[in-house]
C-alpha cells in the first residue's frame, strides 16, 4: 500500500465524517464532495478508471448538486435554534461503532489471500463490450428503472394542484 | 506529410532534451511540470488577448470603437485590468461563510485548468492520453457547477443565490445535451480517448479532410454541441446567471479585486476547454484543413480554430438578447434534448447504412425534417407580431 | 497487513460513518445522504475485490459498481422528491417531527 | 424556420462590424480630448463673473448686493463686499466685491444665481473641464479665476450677449438722460435686435444717446419679471444701495 492510498483514505474518512458531522447542511454536503473526491481517487489508484469518473461525474456533478438544491428549497440551510442531531444521537453512534468494530473483527481475522496480479488494465471497449453482451438485461433493468424514477421523482415532487389552491 | 518534424514536434524535443538533464528518479514528476507548465501559461495569456478582442469586437459590432488607449490600439489594456484587480481591495461580506467564499473562486480556476489535461492542442502534444479522457473532461466540468453553488452561497446575499441556483440549473440542464451531442462521435470512434478521436479526423480525401463536421450528424452535433457549451459557459445569450439587468452579476457579486479576476479567468477558461472539446470532436483538433497545408505546425491549427469559434463566441454576444429562465429551461428540454437524440439515432443509421449518396440523403433528412416540423410545432402557440420600430431603420 | 484488508477497514469505516450519521442527523436529507455514504461503502468494497480477487478480467466488481452508482443516483433523485412532498406537508425536514404516527 | 432570425440577426451585426472598419461615419464615438463634439449655444456649465474694460478687477459688474449667494440652492457662492465704492458699470457709484469664491465641486450648474442678478455680473460659463489634483483649495475658484471679460461672453452666448448688451446699453442711457424720451421710439428696446453692431460692440463704447430709457409698458407686458426684480429689492434693500433699481432683468428676453 503506497503513502497515496493513505492519504487518499484520510481526504474520504475526513470529508464524509466532517459531512456527518458539520452542523451547517451546505458545509456538509460541500465535505461529502470532498470525500466523494478522495473516493473516486482511489478507485482511480485502484485502477478502476472508468468508475472512477462516473463518480466525480454521478455524485459531484448530479447527487450532491441535488441534495444542494434541496437544502436550498427546504430552506435548512439557516442558522438552527434546534440541534443538528437527533435525540437518539448517543444510540445510533453507539449502533455504528458496534457495526465497525464487528466489521473491523471480521476483516482482520479473516485470512484474506489477495491475487499478487498487476495493476489490471481495463479500457472502455472492455466495460461496453461486457455491459452489452453479459450485462445487456440489467443494463435494460437499469434503464428502466432511471426513467421510472425520473418519472416519479417528478410526480412526487409535483405540488397537487387541488391541495394548494395559492 | 511535407512537415518538417523539427517544427512540428519543436516542443516536445524541447521537453525531451530538457527532461535530459533531469535525474532519473525525478523524470516523471518533471515531465509532468513541463506539460503542465505551458498549458498553464498559454491559456491565461489566450484569456487576457480575448478580453481585449472581444471588447474590441463587440464595439465594432455597436459601431464604436472599442478600448483604444492602454498600449498600440489598446492591446495593453488586459495588462492594465490585471494590474488594477491585483491592487483593488478584496472586500468580503460580513455575514459571508468565509471559509466557502475563499475556496469557491480556488474550486473553479482548478476545476477550468485541470480539464485541459486530455485536450491535444497538438501532434504528440497532451498532458495525458487518458482512456476514459471524455468521461473525465465532463467529469470535471461538473465540478464547476459546484464552485458556482459555492460562491453563490457563501456571499450570503439573495443576488448571488438567485444566479448560482439559476447557474447550477442551467448548467445540469445543458450538460445533458452537451455529453449526448459529444456522444455521436464516441459512437463513431469507438472510444473515449480524445487522442484518438483526433487521429481518426487527420485523414484526406481528395484534399478535404474527414472532419466529423462534414457528416450530417457531425453538423447537427456539432451546433448542439456549440449551444450547449455557450450554455454551460454562461456566456450571451445565456448569461442569466449573471444578468446585469436583474440580479446585477449573479454569483460572483459579492467578490471583488483579484478573486472577482479569478472568476473571470475560469469562466473563459472553461469556454475555451469546452471550444477545444468542440475541435477535438468535430473540427478535426489540430489536423490541417486541407491536406496541402499539413507543412504548417499542428499546434498552429488548434489555435486558429479555437481563435475562430471565440470569434464566433463573441459574435453570438454581439448579437443576440439574453433569453428568459422558462425559455432557457423549454430549449433545453424540448428542443435540445430531442434533437441529441435524434442525432445519436442518426448516427447510427449512418455506421449501419451502406456507403454512398443515399446514406447522405436519409441522414439530412432524418434531421431536417424533424427540425423542420419542430420548428413549426414551437410556432405555433406563439402569437409572434412583426414589430414595428418608431425610430430605428 | 495486505492492501485488501486496508481497502476493506476502509470500506468499513465509511460505512460506519455514513450509519452513524444516518442513525444521528435530524434533517431529511442528511441522512439521506448517510445512506449513499454506505452504498458507496459498498461500492468500495467491490472495486477492491475486483482489484485484488483472482478474476480482474471479468470486470465483475466494476460493472456491480456501475450498476450501484446508477441505482444510487435513482435512489437520490426520488429520496429528494419524497422529501420535497414531505417539506410541502410539514414545513420541516426535521425527522424528529415527523411522528404524527405515534401512539 | 427556427434559427432563421438568428442568422439574420448574426448577418446585421457582422454588416456592423464591417462596416465600422470601411465607413467613418458609422463610428458616433468622438475620441474625447483629441476631438470635442461640436457645442450648442445653450450649453451652460459653470458660472463666472462678467467684466467690461481693459481691466478685470476694475471692470466687475458685480455690486456684492448677495443675492446670488442666498438664492444659490447648495450655497457654494461666498461673497465679501467692499467698504469702498466704485462707479459700476452704469456708472453709478457701487460696492464691489472684495471676495467673490465659487466652490466647483459644490456647484451644481442650475443658473439660479444667473436667473436672479440684477447686475447682469455673472453668467454661465461653457468650460466643463474644470477638473484639479486636489479636492479642497484646487476647487475653490476665486473672483480672478472667474472674471471673464465680456468679449469672452459674447464668443459663447453671442445672442444672449447681444440682448444683455441692449438691456444695459437702455439702463446707461436713462441714468444719462433723466428726462422722461418722446413715445415714438418706446417699443425699441422691448424687442432688441442681436445684430452683428450690437454683438461686436461692447457697452462701454455704445453711444450714450442711442436708446431711450424703458418705459412703465415694457414691464407691466411681463407682469412676473417685474414682480421678480420688485421682490428681490425688497428683499435685498440693504445690499442695493439705490432705491431706483437700474436695470429690470432682462433674462427671459435673452433665452427666448
Amino acid at each position: 500500500m503506497s503513502i497515496v492510498f493513505f492519504i487518499l483514505a484520510a481526504l474520504t474518512i475526513t470529508g464524509t465524517a466532517a459531512a456527518m458531522a458539520l452542523r451547517n447542511a451546505v458545509h456538509c454536503i460541500l465535505a461529502l464532495t470532498l470525500g466523494f473526491v478522495g473516493l473516486a481517487a482511489l478507485y482511480l489508484q485502484l485502477g478502476a478508471q472508468f468508475v472512477g469518473f462516473t463518480q466525480i461525474m454521478v455524485y459531484i456533478g448530479a447527487v450532491a448538486i441535488l441534495a444542494v438544491f434541496a437544502i436550498m428549497m427546504t430552506r435548512s440551510a439557516g442558522p438552527h435554534p434546534q440541534p443538528a442531531f437527533s435525540r437518539t444521537w448517543r444510540t445510533g453512534t453507539l449502533i455504528a461503532v458496534i457495526v465497525f468494530a464487528v466489521l473491523a473483527y471480521a476483516i482482520s481475522h479473516t485470512t484474506l489471500a489477495p491475487a499478487t496480479l498487476p495493476q489490471p488494465e481495463v479500457t472502455v471497449n472492455q466495460i461496453g463490450d461486457t455491459l452489452m453482451h453479459q450485462y445487456a438485461l440489467p443494463l435494460e433493468i437499469l434503464g428502466l428503472l432511471l426513467t421510472a424514477a425520473l418519472i416519479g421523482a417528478v410526480i412526487v415532487a409535483m405540488p397537487a394542484k387541488q391541495e394548494a389552491p395559492q | 506529410m511535407t512537415t518538417p518534424d523539427t517544427i512540428d514536434q519543436i516542443f516536445v524535443i524541447t521537453k525531451h532534451w530538457l527532461l535530459g538533464y533531469v535525474p532519473a528518479p525525478l523524470q516523471p514528476i518533471a515531465s509532468a511540470i513541463l506539460s503542465v507548465l505551458p498549458v498553464m501559461g498559454v491559456f491565461p495569456l489566450l484569456f487576457a488577448i480575448t478580453t481585449v478582442l472581444e471588447r474590441k469586437g463587440l464595439g465594432r459590432i455597436q459601431n464604436r470603437y472599442g478600448p483604444n488607449r492602454v498600449g498600440p490600439a489598446g492591446f495593453w489594456q488586459p495588462a492594465a485590468d490585471g494590474i488594477k484587480s491585483l491592487t483593488k481591495e478584496d472586500v468580503v461580506p460580513r455575514n459571508a461563510d468565509q471559509i466557502v467564499h475563499f475556496l469557491a473562486p480556488i474550486v473553479l480556476v482548478i476545476a477550468s485548468f485541470i480539464v485541459y489535461a486530455v485536450l491535444p492542442i497538438g501532434r504528440n502534444m497532451v498532458i495525458t492520453d487518458l482512456n476514459s479522457g471524455l468521461l473525465y473532461f465532463f467529469a470535471v466540468g461538473s465540478m464547476v457547477e459546484l464552485s458556482v453553488f459555492m460562491a453563490g452561497w457563501s456571499s450570503h446575499s439573495k443576488y448571488s443565490l438567485l444566479g448560482a441556483m439559476r447557474a447550477t440549473a442551467q448548467m445540469i440542464s445543458y450538460e445533458i445535451p452537451l455529453v449526448l451531442a459529444a456522444v455521436v462521435v464516441i459512437m463513431a470512434t469507438g472510444s473515449l480517448s480524445t487522442v484518438t478521436i483526433v487521429n481518426a479526423q487527420t485523414g484526406y480525401t481528395m484534399g478535404f479532410p474527414h472532419w466529423f463536421v462534414f457528416t450530417p450528424w457531425g453538423f447537427a452535433g456539432f451546433i448542439l454541441f456549440m449551444i450547449a457549451a455557450t450554455a454551460e459557459s454562461n456566456r450571451s445569450p445565456f448569461d442569466l446567471p449573471e444578468g446585469e439587468s436583474e440580479i446585477i452579476a449573479g454569483y460572483y457579486i459579492e467578490y471583488s479585486g483579484f478573486k472577482f479576476a479569478l472568476f473571470f479567468l475560469g469562466e473563459y477558461l472553461g469556454m475555451f476547454a469546452t471550444s477545444g472539446l468542440a475541435i477535438t470532436l468535430f473540427l478535426g483538433g489540430w489536423a490541417a484543413p486541407f491536406s496541402f497545408l499539413t507543412w504548417i505546425p499542428s499546434y498552429f491549427w488548434f489555435f486558429a480554430k479555437l481563435l475562430v469559434i471565440i470569434g464566433v463566441f463573441i459574435w453570438v454576444r454581439g448579437t443576440l438578447p439574453r433569453l428568459r429562465q422558462d425559455q432557457l429551461m423549454g430549449f433545453a428540454w424540448k428542443f435540445m434534448l430531442p434533437m441529441t437524440l435524434l442525432n445519436v439515432f442518426v448516427a447510427a443509421a449512418w455506421h449501419f447504412l451502406p456507403t454512398g449518396i443515399i446514406r447522405w440523403a436519409v441522414c439530412t433528412a432524418l434531421l431536417v425534417i424533424p427540425f423542420i416540423v419542430f420548428s413549426m410545432g414551437l410556432k405555433q402557440n406563439k402569437k409572434l407580431q412583426v414589430r414595428t420600430y418608431r425610430f430605428a431603420e | 497487513m495486505n492492501p485488501l484488508t486496508t481497502c476493506l477497514l476502509l470500506s468499513a469505516l465509511l460505512f460506519s460513518i455514513g450509519l452513524a450519521g444516518a442513525l444521528s442527523r435530524r434533517n431529511a436529507i442528511l441522512v439521506l445522504v448517510g445512506i449513499e455514504l454506505m452504498l458507496n461503502a459498498a461500492n468500495l468494497n467491490f472495486i477492491a475485490f475486483w482489484r485484488y480477487g483472482p478474476n480482474p478480467a471479468a470486470l465483475t466488481g466494476v460493472m456491480f459498481t456501475l450498476f450501484s452508482i446508477g441505482i444510487a443516483a435513482a435512489e437520490a433523485a426520488v429520496g429528494l422528491g419524497i422529501i420535497l412532498a414531505v417539506y410541502r406537508h410539514t414545513k420541516s425536514t426535521d425527522l424528529d417531527h415527523m411522528n404524527s404516527l405515534k401512539g | 424556420m427556427f434559427g432563421s432570425g438568428v442568422l439574420k440577426g448574426m448577418a446585421e451585426t457582422a454588416r456592423n462590424f464591417l462596416g465600422s472598419y470601411v465607413d467613418k461615419d458609422r463610428l458616433t464615438t468622438v475620441q474625447y480630448p483629441e476631438e470635442h463634439a461640436p457645442r450648442i449655444e445653450a450649453s451652460r456649465n459653470f458660472p463666472f463673473l462678467v467684466y467690461d474694460g481693459p481691466d478685470p478687477m476694475a471692470g466687475l459688474r458685480c455690486v456684492s448686493c448677495f443675492i446670488c449667494e442666498k438664492e444659490c440652492p447648495p450655497k457654494c457662492i461666498i461673497i465679501e463686499k467692499s467698504t469702498d465704492k466704485k462707479p459700476d458699470a452704469v456708472g453709478k457709484p457701487q460696492a464691489y466685491p472684495v471676495k467673490f469664491n465659487i466652490d466647483v465641486s459644490v456647484c451644481m450648474s442650475c443658473q439660479i444665481c444667473v436667473e436672479v442678478c440684477p447686475f447682469d455680473a455673472i453668467k454661465m460659463d461653457v468650460d466643463f473641464e474644470q477638473t484639479a489634483t486636489s479636492r479642497f483649495d484646487a476647487l475653490l475658484r476665486t473672483k480672478q479665476q472667474l472674471a471673464k471679460s465680456n468679449e469672452y461672453y459674447h464668443q459663447i452666448h453671442p445672442t444672449e450677449a447681444a440682448a444683455v448688451d441692449a438691456e444695459l446699453a437702455a439702463a446707461r442711457a436713462k441714468a444719462a438722460a433723466p428726462k422722461p424720451a418722446p413715445a415714438v421710439a418706446a417699443a425699441k428696446p422691448a424687442t432688441p435686435a442681436p445684430t452683428s453692431a450690437a454683438m461686436a460692440s461692447p457697452v462701454a463704447t455704445a453711444p450714450p444717446t442711442a436708446a431711450p430709457p424703458a418705459p412703465p409698458t415694457a414691464l407691466s407686458s411681463r407682469p412676473e419679471a417685474a414682480c421678480r426684480s420688485g421682490e428681490t429689492r425688497s428683499a435685498t434693500t440693504e445690499a442695493s444701495p439705490t432705491p431706483d433699481a437700474p436695470a429690470p432683468p432682462a433674462k427671459e428676453t435673452a433665452s427666448e
